[in-house]
């Protein structure tokens, strides 16, 4: 009964969130992303903006993200080394 | 109004009644063809949308996922047909 | 060395579809492509060419030449299952048919065919390569002898299949 | 040295006033009778019995607190029972803590 | 004139890409179900990639040369579904049938007669 | 290859370093295990020495700015864009300070570890993930963007699930992974979601950028309390601390001594969200109540809970969580002081204390694991009722458990006596009572250990033990050797790196201007 | 062994599609800077077609061709290649990951802005990149399935 | 059109999202959760996404359902009676 | 706001993988309650990205009439969704093959049950 009422709680700080946020479509600010879109091209060679993004802007992150799975990876063939040796 | 968008919407309106089967379906065989069923329906509604707005490139996701979805399903077949995976 | 080659040259018809956009493929289209077609074919040779049967040319057009009849089988068969949608009156069991077909490739164009024509679904196939199938319009007078008469439930199929697969 | 805001802490000081009254003690130890020193003096007394060896009288872990335990028996009870060890009361606790914060957080600006 | 192909054969993929989960909805057991959810969906979405491989094939004749790709892409596409579909719903009814669903309704069935054999 | 080329590139080297090395050992591995297991201790003593290095220039000379992939480094706002743009790592006082400890702790883990785990089959994938945890950490400590922040959570808790279910043949260590696992995603997702949040507004990921644009609108405020649950709960804060002794307990013991470094690691991004995100200058009074009131809470209910604990490692554990308390305490008040000008001197020095009491924590805490680990290396056993005697044969084990004991229960002439007293004295200036509530607990600390003490070492011999190996001693002396220097030299520590990294921390305009100049 | 294939409808057609889902896998990879597309999302493809011989030959058969630990290394030798690529930019440009490519003769052409049909042959590192992370993440994903099957393929 | 589409997409995922949670068949629920999967990829599709719509349609169609049926083989197939609490 | 619908699915999604987290007790519904999480903020950074009639950041023979940058949806959501999708990948292989050793050990996926570790 208590999760049902902090469940519920949440939910309406969830939705006011929703409703607080500008409309959809109508972006409040975009000047990141306006420089990217006209410079990638230009800057990184590229037709395809969001690989750009992906790997030139932010490929810092793709690092992260190639690490992530790399250590998933690595850890469930830890975890299941055992029963495959068995 | 664009033809290819009218039929979009109307493919949707079938991958509802697909999903009805989905809810109902009284064994796990009957979910299956409703998975199957709505996997063909999204395959024809991306290559609707892909032409309704020309983009030619967006029919790739539609070729891949032509190519992958029945692993899902094979997947469940496997299962339930018993034996080692 | 011939599998290699053989699916090699498959993947790198593909890549060139897949990358025709209207005008003629570049030279780093070309060299892309050759490279990939090497790796996957390299990695597919043993699982993609189990025998050279599809290699020979008469066996394309003998493909070409089913797909209208093919064609014209799967409407019937979709007016067929409207019908019957719209109707409600089945009849249906499963029966067993022994096309006599030897080859993996023909047994699956037979069962792909049949799944997408009237009336028919491949449920199952055994060791000898008998098919069960689906069959929503029975028919009493196939019921009566135990080999079934795949004619009626079929049609010419399996002499197509044959003709592709073997 | 470490300047604190009221004053100033000197570890090494402290050692080297640590030595000095080590060694002030040892040596008022030394004015101490010498017949005192290593004989029936130095033995515990417990109402005359011999004392027990310390292999007897080793408390094991369990023991150890029982009646700062006893004493807030209350207090260990409701503490064991939020202590469930079910992965769906962690996930609970979250979530509330989240909305008691979103309140918290709200009702600053409303007053 | 090229419209109303596009029309005609948007048409007849979407109608019976609906009659298709309209069966899936009416038939009483998988198999017949399956029927309807292979078939008609199948040749619906067949239809429909018709119907986008003629305007591609439009737009690149009257001079828009990357509309061919469209076309090509969506020709795979085709191929694809035209070889998954069925082995999906093979696959199924195998499993429905060895995992014990018996076809309602059913006249005859050979392959429980069989797998009675065996046991 | 001169100084400064390396100076310059060193806050990308240090995370690339560990990376390509964890990339490279499954290869080597392949080969030989000697050379794997040399090739590990010595890329991780190059990386304590390259922090070093880099420390000494970020306390000298200020904050140091790295652009990932741009024509310059040190050029983060490209000369169009009003914005930052790139991934920009932003190396201060702090970020360093905390990059110091986890170096550190890695370097005596990895020690450790050579001798602990030889019986283990996969040990490739051990060092693999054991050189991942490190890339997390530094990853979220150096970043100066908020995604990027997020990106290397999910590095950390990934890693240390799974190092967490190393041992997976006994099941109470897979149900402690599972559970960390859980909690870690939930967390990561609600970080993410908040960042989604800030983003929708200002379309801006870099921290600097967003503290400067930020301007405490609805959004941003529920933004703020998913971050600060969500990184409460990392680091272990009560009430939110269930997962904590599970997942301490039944990890190996040399990761245990990690984990506590990780932990701090999501401490360091909470104070960072504070600090330095939102900014003192907002109305944070309410959020500083807030982590006092964690703080106090973690202090007292984790040391309560320590006390009648029979396995070993959670009962570190809970003292775990009692430490965290004095670090959310301390940082706490500062933030609570800060916010009123009359009382700022005391909030540098309760946030002195909090930051220095972090690096102590890693330390004695690390330093206590292992032995812990010791001990369940020759017995094989985590319950206390079971243990005894192990003073006789055990002794450098037993000594360096003294010394951790003492240290963590703030008895003089320790380092954890300095921290605490910092603490206590800013307490005060609050209220007298959080600084009585601050040494009730830790008189408790000192009491739960004179347990462990008491029914570990000493009393009748009943084990046949030897001393553990030469390099497991080794790990644990570093540590020692850290601890014994701080608790002599406590003021030059405080002035040359705690105070730069408290500096920095409550300096949210020098923050802000090392990216976007001006 | 009967009892880990499915039937030989479905082999064969995974047999017929292997190929086809690999090279679509590798259009995918090469073309991530033109289409929509990536490392990653080829990467997925072409872990998807060893994942479906996974299910229709059983993981026992494909481990014999492809097992984990070759798969793994793989991957390992993917995340290599990205971070070496990463340090090349601190070397041959300024800094790590720095897009040191454009306007060399390899992947250098800049295209021209705004809407254009697209070349191969420009991008800079980003093909290599994307190549890396499709090994990488081919290797990754496939052996994580295998090892699953494999775990359970034991049990009883 | 465009925004029919959407409505009618947002309530097609609700539903499979609750289907998924509310079956006691833990494979049905994988069922529904790779038709929720498919449709949050049309959904992506049709917010001018294609690159993410192609990761989430590799991931989905065939990883997740893989991953979940394995570990459904390995484990149990039905949830507990009185799964649900209160 | 009416128009808000996307976002308040992605609430709606969110709040339903929670709901399975918060109050079902099997473990893999736990972990299928976190897929569904994931895919709620996934699906939330995309609708942050999305411009009214944009179309995709992809300059490769784009759609007639096009100015950039007004019509092209923002790419940097994109970029973060396809990190997240990887690590909820990640994250998901990592519980599962967890799950699957717990299930060894312990007999059952009852949360209730498995808590050996506790207070």
């Amino acid at each position: 009964m208590k999760k049902a009422i902090i469940f519920v709680v949440f939910a309406a700080f969830l939705f006011f969130a929703a409703y607080e946020i500008h409309p959809f479509g109508e972006l409040d600010d975009s000047r990141m992303d306006d420089y990217i879109i006209e410079n990638a091209q230009n800057e990184t060679a590229a037709n395809n903006v969001v690989t750009s993004v992906v790997f030139d802007y932010r490929g810092y992150d793709t690092l992260g993200e190639a690490t992530v799975l790399f250590t998933a990876i690595a850890g469930a063939l830890v975890v299941l080394r055992r029963v495959k040796n068995e | 109004m664009n033809p290819f968008m009218i039929a979009l919407v109307l493919v949707l309106v079938s991958v509802a009644i697909a999903i009805i089967r989905v809810l109902l379906g009284p064994t796990v065989p009957d979910r299956v063809v409703g998975l199957d069923t709505i996997n063909t329906l999204v395959i024809a509604g991306m290559l609707l949308f892909g032409a309704a707005y020309k983009e030619i490139i967006y029919v790739d996701v539609a070729i891949v996922y032509a190519l992958l979805s029945y692993i899902t399903t094979l997947y469940i077949a496997k299962y339930l047909q018993g034996g080692k995976l | 060395m011939l599998a290699f080659i053989a699916s090699a040259v498959f993947c790198f018809v593909i890549w060139l579809l897949l990358t025709f956009n209207g005008r003629m493929w570049g030279t780093d289209e070309i060299v892309a492509g050759i490279v990939m077609a090497c790796i996957a074919g390299y990695i597919s040779r043993k699982i993609f060419i189990k025998d050279f049967k599809l290699a020979n040319p008469k066996r394309w057009l003998m493909i070409l030449a089913y797909l209208p009849r093919f064609f014209y089988e799967m409407a019937k068969a979709n007016f067929d299952v409207a019908y019957r949608v719209l109707t409600g009156r089945i009849k249906p069991g499963i029966v067993k048919i022994a096309p006599d077909l030897k080859s993996d490739l023909a047994i699956t164009t037979l069962a792909n065919s049949i799944t997408l024509t009237p009336g028919t679904l491949s449920v199952d196939v055994d060791e000898e390569k008998n098919l069960y199938v689906h069959w929503i319009n029975v028919k009493d007078e196939v019921l009566e002898k135990m080999p079934r008469d795949y004619k009626p439930i079929c049609s010419t199929f399996p002499e197509w299949a044959r003709r592709i697969g073997e | 040295m470490l300047r604190t805001t009221g004053g100033y802490w000197d570890p090494v000081l402290w050692i080297i006033g640590f030595i000095v009254i080590a060694i002030i003690a040892y040596i008022i130890r030394g004015f101490g009778r010498k017949d005192y020193k290593g004989g029936e003096q130095l033995k515990p007394y417990l109402s005359g019995v011999e004392e027990p060896s310390k292999e007897e009288v080793h408390i094991r872990a369990g023991n150890i607190y029982w009646g700062f335990m006893e004493a807030l028996k209350g207090y260990y009870d409701a503490m064991m029972k939020i202590h469930t060890g079910i992965i769906n009361d962690y996930i609970a606790w979250f979530v509330g803590i989240s909305a008691l914060l979103f309140i918290a957080v709200f009702l600053v600006e409303v007053i | 004139m090229m419209w109303e192909i596009i029309y005609i054969f948007l048409g007849i993929g979407v109608a019976f890409n609906m009659l298709g989960s309209l069966g899936l909805i009416r038939f009483p057991d998988v198999y017949t179900r399956l029927h309807a959810g292979t078939k008609c969906t199948t040749f619906g979405s067949i239809f429909i990639c018709f119907a986008i491989i003629a305007y591609g094939l439009w737009r690149w004749y009257d001079g828009e040369k990357e509309m061919i790709s469209l076309a090509i892409h969506t020709f795979f596409a085709m191929i694809a579904i035209l070889l998954t579909n069925p082995t999906g719903a093979h696959a199924i009814a195998r499993a429905a049938h060895r995992s014990g669903v018996k076809p309602a309704r059913a006249v005859v069935d050979d392959l429980e007669a069989k797998e009675g054999e065996n046991d | 290859m001169n100084v400064d080329w390396l100076l310059e590139h060193s806050p990308a080297l240090i995370i690339v370093l560990p990376l390509l090395a964890a990339f490279l050992t499954p290869i080597i591995d392949k080969f030989s295990k000697k050379a794997r297991n040399a090739f590990v201790i010595a890329v991780l003593i190059i990386e304590e020495i390259l922090v070093i290095f880099l420390a000494h220039d970020v306390f000298t000379n200020g904050i140091h700015i790295y652009t990932m992939g741009a024509a310059n480094p040190t050029e983060t706002v490209p000369a169009q864009a009003a914005v930052p743009i790139r991934i920009v790592l932003e190396v201060d006082g702090m970020s360093i300070f905390m990059a110091l400890i986890s170096a550190t702790v890695s370097l005596a883990a990895a020690i450790y570890s050579l001798a602990y785990i030889e019986e283990e089959k996969g040990k490739g994938k051990f060092y693999t993930l054991l050189l991942l945890v490190l890339v997390g950490m530094l990853g979220m400590e150096l970043t100066g963007d908020m995604f990027n922040m997020f990106v290397f959570l999910e590095v950390l808790s990934i890693a240390c699930a799974a190092l967490i279910a190393y041992r997976s043949h006994f099941g109470d260590s897979v149900e402690g992974a599972f559970k960390f696992l859980i909690i870690s995603s939930i967390a990561a997702l609600f970080v993410l979601f908040a960042i989604a949040l800030l983003y929708a507004q200002y379309d801006l990921l870099n921290i600097a950028a967003l503290a400067s644009a930020i301007n405490y609108t609805h959004l941003d405020k529920i933004a703020l309390v998913l971050l600060i649950a969500a990184f409460a709960m990392k680091c272990g804060a009560v009430p939110m601390h269930f997962w904590t002794p599970d997942a301490y307990s039944v990890a190996p013991s040399s990761i245990t001594a990690m984990l506590v470094a990780a932990s701090q690691a999501s401490l360091y991004a909470l104070f960072r969200v504070c600090f330095t995100l939102y900014g003192v200058t907002l109305n944070l009074a309410t959020i500083g109540a807030v982590i006092i009131i964690f703080g106090l809470l973690s202090m007292f209910v984790g040391v309560t809970m320590a006390i009648p604990q029979k396995d070993i490692k959670r009962l570190m554990a809970y003292h775990a969580i009692s430490q965290t308390g004095y670090m959310l305490l301390g940082v706490g008040v500062g933030l609570y002081l800060l916010t009123k000008p009359e009382f700022s001197s005391y909030g540098i020095k309760a946030m002195e204390g909090g930051i220095f009491h972090i690096i102590n924590h890693a330390m004695y805490k690390g330093l206590l694991f292992l032995t812990a680990g010791a001990i369940y290396y020759r017995l094989k056993t985590r319950n206390l009722n079971e243990m005894g005697g192990l003073g006789h044969s055990m002794k450098y084990t037993s000594i360096f458990f003294i010394i951790g004991a003492l240290a963590i229960a703030g008895i003089p002439p320790f380092n954890g006596f300095a921290s605490k007293l910092l603490i206590y004295e800013a307490a005060y200036k609050v209220s007298p009572i959080l600084s009585i509530i601050a040494m009730l607990v830790s008189i408790l600390t000192l009491a739960s250990f004179v347990k462990v003490f008491h029914s570990a070492f000493m009393g009748p011999k009943i084990h046949d033990v030897e001393e553990v190996p030469k390099s497991m001693l080794a790990g644990m002396a570093v540590l020692t050797f850290v601890i014994i220097l701080f608790g002599l030299f406590p003021g030059w520590v405080v002035s040359n790196i705690v105070h730069p990294a408290a500096q920095a921390l409550a300096d949210q305009a020098a923050y802000i201007q090392a990216v976007l100049g001006g | 062994m009967s009892e880990e294939r499915m039937s030989v409808i479905v082999t064969t057609i995974a047999s017929l599609l292997f190929p086809f889902i690999f090279i679509f896998s590798f259009y995918v990879i090469m073309h991530g800077h033109l289409t929509p597309g990536g490392g990653f999302q080829g990467g997925a493809i072409g872990a998807s077609a060893i994942v479906m011989l996974i299910v229709a030959y059983g993981a026992r058969e494909v481990y014999k061709k492809a097992s984990d630990e070759k798969l793994s290394i793989f991957e390992s030798v993917g995340g290599l290649l990205f971070v070496l690529v990463g340090i090349l930019g601190f070397i041959l440009a300024a800094s790590f990951l720095s897009n040191f490519l454009v306007g060399e003769p390899i992947f250098g052409n800049i295209p021209p802005f705004g809407s254009n049909p697209g070349e191969l042959n420009s991008g800079g590192i980003l093909p290599l990149l994307n190549i890396a992370v499709g090994m990488k993440v081919i290797g990754g994903l496939a052996s994580v399935v295998l090892i699953m099957a494999l775990a359970g393929g034991e049990k009883k | 059109m465009f925004e029919i589409g959407l409505i009618l997409l947002s309530i097609f995922m609700v539903a499979t999202a609750i289907i998924a949670v509310w079956f006691k068949d833990l494979l049905a629920s994988t069922i529904s959760l790779a038709a929720m999967s498919l449709l949050l990829s049309l959904y992506f599709y049709m917010l001018h996404a294609p690159d993410v719509a192609i990761a989430e349609a590799g991931v989905g169609a065939c990883i997740t359902t893989a991953l979940l049926v394995i570990t459904i083989k390995n484990t149990e197939r039905m949830e507990e009676e009185g799964g649900e609490e209160e | 706001m009416i128009y808000n619908i996307p976002f308040y699915t992605v609430v709606a999604l969110i709040l339903i993988g929670l709901y399975a987290m918060l109050f079902k007790r099997n473990l893999i519904k736990i972990a299928i309650g976190l897929t569904i999480l994931e895919s709620g903020v996934n699906l939330f950074l995309i609708t942050l990205g999305y411009r009214k009639e944009g179309v995709a950041p992809i300059y490769t023979n784009l759609p007639s009439g096009i100015d950039v940058p007004d019509k092209m949806v923002l790419p940097v959501p994109q970029a973060l969704t396809l990190t997240s999708i990887v690590i909820g990948v990640a994250v998901l292989a990592l519980v599962l093959s967890i799950t699957m050793m717990i299930y060894r050990h312990y007999g059952t996926l009852d949360s209730r049950k498995v808590r050996r570790l506790k207070e």
